[in-house]
């Protein structure tokens, strides 16, 4: 630091429209570099993890380092069929959404080995927290497709009656909670559910998810919080996809090192993962997990990507940041990386990969089918409309019935 | 009969439902070993262990959030907020969160979590020990709110609380913890145990949610009121010599709408009272309701004694509360009219 | 006259309190590069510069306190909280600081806070992008609130706020941001361009808070409303052909009894509407009041059209929005009682 | 870390009433060896300080290494003064309360040098937010005891109007913010005033002060993250005094190896200071001043000291903690370490010490004398009660004459 005088001070980001971008300066941590310590280390001490980068997959796309969780090949194409699954459900989806069928909707490009590696790493039975861009959770925990869309259309069949948002899912019996609209208040209801947990004596692990501009919010701070004073078996997963809407990570990340390092003044444990790297992500999870699951409470994880589309169906990022931005950055992409690697293991081919899409897109298209006979948001039918004066509490109260007469429904 | 103050009303209904069921966890500010500022919780650690009774952070965004994670979870939850003026941090889990977890997945997760808080003036607690903030959240769909007003209802509105598959946010009139109160500022303290309400049993019972209570029968004029205003209205009645009906709440959501208009229907002029200021306090939905059901019975304006649009000042508290005197003055007016 | 739309008319109004007074900085969430989610705040960070007008990190709270401090400073902080359903992390810095730091300070710090933040539903926001949570801060003794229905107000009532020494919540109804809305769901966009409160000045003035306005004089009824709600009440009259005078608050707090008062003591019939929902919204303390005020010269129970008690649901957005056959129906409803 | 299973964990404290309380192994840096590093230094950097402690006066009561602020003995010595003067001042409040003169009251004892170093070490123009037990502050500032009294007793001469609790001062003259009886809500407010000042081009720093219960309501984080994404010269004191009412310092803690650790996740200079030596605090306070106007941002700085009397009024400590733990808190007590050290230079002495604080017990008493007489909360006279309704706005609207009409005042 070398300035002399106090001076009122807004971080920019590096690149606006109309600048070239360029990450070659962007120091990051060689895969297969970071050390892997024992999961019930003192989380203080993972500094280093924090501020370096676990990484698996190298740039020849092969698998080095301590941290490689060793899958096997059926494990990874599996990975790879829910990340490409993923993907183009989210494409179908957003077509749909520009046609009218839905009124808005989130995709997560770029950010699939996020969700579905770390849905495969966790077990079943571990409870899921997260934001709404982890649609691969659901995938990867084999959601039907056909429930998906029928919540992001509200259609008739929507487990949540048309009460929510398209892509605002809950699903209780795949242990994932029911996604809010309001940033970050996932992070301490996790530790109450993970504390809930401990107390029954279960060794069940909470996982959740937020997003780096969210880091900012008081509940990000209070999830910490509370886990270092509980101990509590939960995995904060912060997805650093460098953009929160317009704002750039240096918003909300200030003169914090990473994302990571946040969760070292809580004594937490906490990594910087490659978020691109399918089996990083994977690695660094089991680790989380098993130091939760061991007594050694939680760990903050920071997973390091780029949004590569729009934040949603209501913005347009050329707006606010150089449109080649995401095709240069540096981490490349999660599926394109790890089918390269099983492509050197002799486990993919091309053609394979070709096939899988046609079959992935076909499902889709199928599904919707299906879903789509349920009704949709646009032509109905809906949920019943007296549905809309249930569940505000367990019974009806006076209020609400008469409002149900009023309405005359 | 045992009889029990308001405090030790509201231990032993913890003492019972923890008791009944190991799902219970109860935790706030000082609330662990220490057994609470009031002294609420006082033995529960001791008696139930570290895992049930917990001190927790002061954060009380964290404590409501923990306590919905919670919940969800399986388990029923009782948090305290130290001071009712203090449940501002955590209001967002309430609004956003808390009552609406429900609704927005459906009925696959529900948040039955009792919040406890001491509100209300009278203990010279300035502008932030003193506040009555029960109307914010009336204007919450998916949260039930309560306050009662002597030792026996606190206990079994606050069974009935935990056992509710709502969330509920429980008031209690921290002026009163130790005896009722008459609105007269230098009265000598009265003690529950001389109240036939400071009879408390032991055992399991409940009140149940959303039915008020007439505390005062009458002819002439009702009163609408909760908390430590049910006392000072009674005091006021006698004092005044008309014959007030006096209904007292105890659920103010869901509001028992029922005994207020049968009662409003039979006098004809209508007083609602709450120490919270004045403008959209809860008076004013209970005056738009009774003014929509019962408009031809009504022979005077409906008034409202309430605290001022102002905070709640320290050395002028007593020309804050809403004493014996205002409500005189007000009685006679709304029997003048 | 140069015509605008609301987001226009606000940003016109930014511009010239920037421009005529160096202590005005304006942030928000994706407030300063981008000019918000909805445009409010375009061009001016290029025009004024990054010390400004800047974006603010993703915490309402932070939000509320930074320009709580900037303000006791000397500066008059134009905050956006992105959509109003977003503002309750900062409901604590609003009630327990913002609103009391002239007051427990004795005059000796203020805070003219200026908070703009989207409410209201209509463009399938879902729960979480609909609510009208002006009841809540109605309730807090030392903020004023506003609700601008149309650009020229907007801009007028906006600029008013910012030069007010008080700290006010100014609340733009997002479903009329870009033309006036009848309340008929399917009805098409009409553009502020056709009508005449979309003429809008380039320069300096303003619209006094606290001062109600009477979009339409009738001898019949009295509709009392604000926002979104005011063109559905205007074109539910011509429907039905009712001559009903309607009432657009503009200021909610305080509201403007004086000109409430007169158009009931002259219609004997009153609706009071708004979006939010029913139980303790901002029409019960409008009902309280005017009941008060005007008991006999009411001929008929004072009529409540709201939102229900219930989260805004996506689905059925239309189902809960109160629009033009509900205003019709009640309209019916009240002049036959 | 050595635990096996998740299990639910809730801190305790080492002692509770009933046990012996033993400090001996408490592992704490020595003065003098806490090394001071240019005060531009980058934020993450400072790790060493967080978890170390800065001290300078030594066991031997001499000041040691790098941190001593060299300051001349009047300039001691008036420290010291007004330690004993506040220390004086609380003991004489307290009484009146337990007599009825007031409602309410919190001492400072054995916090006195976090105050009166800060201030001395700052400038008057330096804004101060503080909390309810730093009243050492304005008594360096030279406010005069009758109004601070006035203020207590709530009596007409009160420039609050009585509207406030007892030692919920504020004192616009002095850059002294008024002070929130809500826990915490200070912190941010002094980063928006801080960006006030760097906007307006001044070089004024701002203060802050909360608790270490304090730190883990969610304005804590608040404040750090807006001082760190706007680089702000704000000075963020954590007085950790070991207590939160009944909680022990480990229930906001958690796993945090120290408070100051927890300015290192945003990057912010920090600093854990022995808040019992009035030597140590003013080097650290002139260090995180500097730093500020020069344009560095933030410092954390945890005060490491021990609540030696109740909570308030309101609670009494033997019921939650050994009633001997103060008495043997091994860092002492600030008065007297700074009084040997000044005997230690043949500065001071017993009888001068003597003679000081029976010059302030003597201020103290005329001060009172004088403040009664412009009465008491009891017996009044109070402001007007009609000054109830002024300042909840610039102008009262309608509803406020109508309701001040209502009162009859
Ligand atoms: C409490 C709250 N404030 C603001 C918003 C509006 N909002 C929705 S998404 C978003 C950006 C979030 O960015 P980030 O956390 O980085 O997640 P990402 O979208 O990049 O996955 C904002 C500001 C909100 N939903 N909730
Ligand atoms: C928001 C809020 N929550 C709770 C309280 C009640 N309360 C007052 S002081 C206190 C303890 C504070 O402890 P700490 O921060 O360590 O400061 P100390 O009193 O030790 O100086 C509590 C819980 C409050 N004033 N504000
Ligand atoms: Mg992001
Ligand atoms: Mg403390």
């Amino acid at each position: 630091m070398s300035t002399q005088q106090s001076r009122f001070h807004v971080p920019a980001p590096p690149f606006r429209p109309g600048d070239e971008p360029d990450f070659s300066n962007l120091d990051l941590q060689k895969a297969g570099e970071a050390k892997r310590p024992d999961p019930l280390i003192e989380g203080f001490e993972t500094r280093d993890l924090a501020l370096g980068l676990i990484g698996v997959l190298d740039h020849n796309h092969q698998a080095v380092g301590e941290w490689d969780p060793k899958l096997s090949p059926e494990a990874m194409r599996e990975g790879l069929s829910h990340m490409v699954l993923t993907r183009i459900f989210d494409d179908r989806m957003l077509k749909l959404q520009r046609q009218g069928k839905m009124s808005f909707y989130m995709k997560s490009l770029g950010e699939e080995a996020i969700s579905v590696a770390a849905a495969m790493a966790l077990r079943d039975s571990d409870m899921l927290f997260p934001s709404y861009r982890q649609q691969g959770l659901l995938i990867a925990r084999g959601r039907h497709l056909v429930d998906m869309m029928c919540h992001c259309i509200s259609n008739s069949r929507d487990n949540l009656k048309g009460r929510q948002l398209p892509v605002h899912y809950a699903w209780k019996e795949g242990n994932f909670f029911t996604i809010s609209g309001n940033l970050g208040t996932q992070f301490p209801q996790a530790v109450g559910w993970a504390m809930g947990a401990a107390m029954k004596g279960e060794d069940q692990v909470t996982a959740s998810w937020i997003g780096d501009g969210t880091t900012a919010e008081g509940d990000f701070h209070n999830g910490l919080m509370l886990a270092s004073t509980y101990r509590a078996p939960v995995i904060f997963n912060v997805v650093n996809n460098q953009w929160a809407i317009s704002m750039y990570q240096g918003i909300s990340k200030g003169e914090a090192p990473t994302f990571a390092a946040k969760g070292l003044g809580y004594g937490l444990a906490s990594l910087r993962v490659d978020g691109n790297d399918f089996l990083a992500v994977h690695g660094a999870t089991q680790w989380a997990a098993e130091r939760a699951r061991k007594g050694g409470g939680a760990t903050v994880m920071e997973l390091y990507t780029y949004r590569a589309d729009a934040h949603s169906t209501s913005d347009d990022p050329t707006k606010y940041r150089p449109k080649t931005e995401g095709q240069i950055w540096p981490l490349g992409d999660p599926i394109e990386r790890l089918k390269q690697h099983l492509i050197g293991l002799g486990e993919w081919d091309e053609k394979r990969h070709q096939a899988l899409e046609t079959e992935m897109t076909a499902l889709v298209t199928k599904a919707y089918k299906e879903a789509e006979s349920y009704g949709t948001l646009h032509d109905g039918p809906l949920a019943p409309t007296h549905s809309m004066f249930e569940d505000v509490f367990a019974e009806p109260d006076w209020r609400l019935r008469r409002q149900r007469q009023d309405l005359g429904v | 009969m045992p009889t029990k103050n308001m405090i030790q009303a509201l231990n032993s209904a913890m003492d019972v439902v923890l008791d009944r069921d190991d799902d219970v966890v109860i935790f706030g500010e000082d609330a662990g070993y220490f057994g609470g500022v009031f002294g609420a919780t006082q033995g529960l650690q001791k008696k139930y262990g570290l895992d049930r009774v917990f001190d927790a952070p002061i954060n009380e965004a964290a404590i409501v959030a923990m306590a919905i994670g919670m919940s969800a979870k399986g388990l029923r939850p009782v948090a305290e907020i130290q001071f009712a003026d203090y449940i501002f941090p955590g209001f967002d889990q309430v609004v956003s969160e808390l009552s609406r977890i429900r609704y927005r997945s459906a009925g696959q997760f529900t948040t039955p979590v009792t919040i406890r808080t001491p509100c209300g003036g009278g203990i010279r607690g300035g502008q932030t020990h003193s506040m009555s903030p029960e109307a914010f959240f009336t204007h919450i769909p998916g949260v039930k709110v309560v306050m009662p007003s002597n030792p026996y209802d606190a206990k079994g509105l606050l069974i009935a609380s935990v056992e509710s598959d709502d969330p509920v946010i429980f008031f209690e009139p921290k002026r009163i913890y130790n005896g009722p109160f008459n609105g007269v500022p230098d009265a000598p303290l009265t003690s529950w145990a001389t109240h036939p309400k400071g009879e408390v049993p032991d055992e399991h019972y409940t009140v149940p949610l959303g039915k008020a209570e007439i505390v005062r029968a009458g002819s002439e004029l009702t009163i609408v009121t909760y908390g430590t205003l049910v006392h000072v209205a009674q005091s006021a009645a006698e004092k005044a010599g008309i014959d007030a009906e006096i209904i007292d709440l105890r659920t103010i959501v869901p509001y028992d709408m029922e005994t207020i208009a049968a009662s409003v229907n039979k006098t004809g002029r209508v007083i609602v009272a709450h120490e919270a200021p004045r403008t959209s306090g809860f008076g004013a939905e209970l005056i738009a309701q009774i003014q929509e059901e019962c408009f031809y019975a009504l022979e005077a304006p409906v008034a409202r004694i309430t605290g001022w649009d102002t905070p709640y000042p320290h050395a002028h508290e007593w020309a804050y509360f809403p004493g014996q005197e205002r409500f005189i003055r007000t009685m006679k007016t709304v029997m003048e009219a």
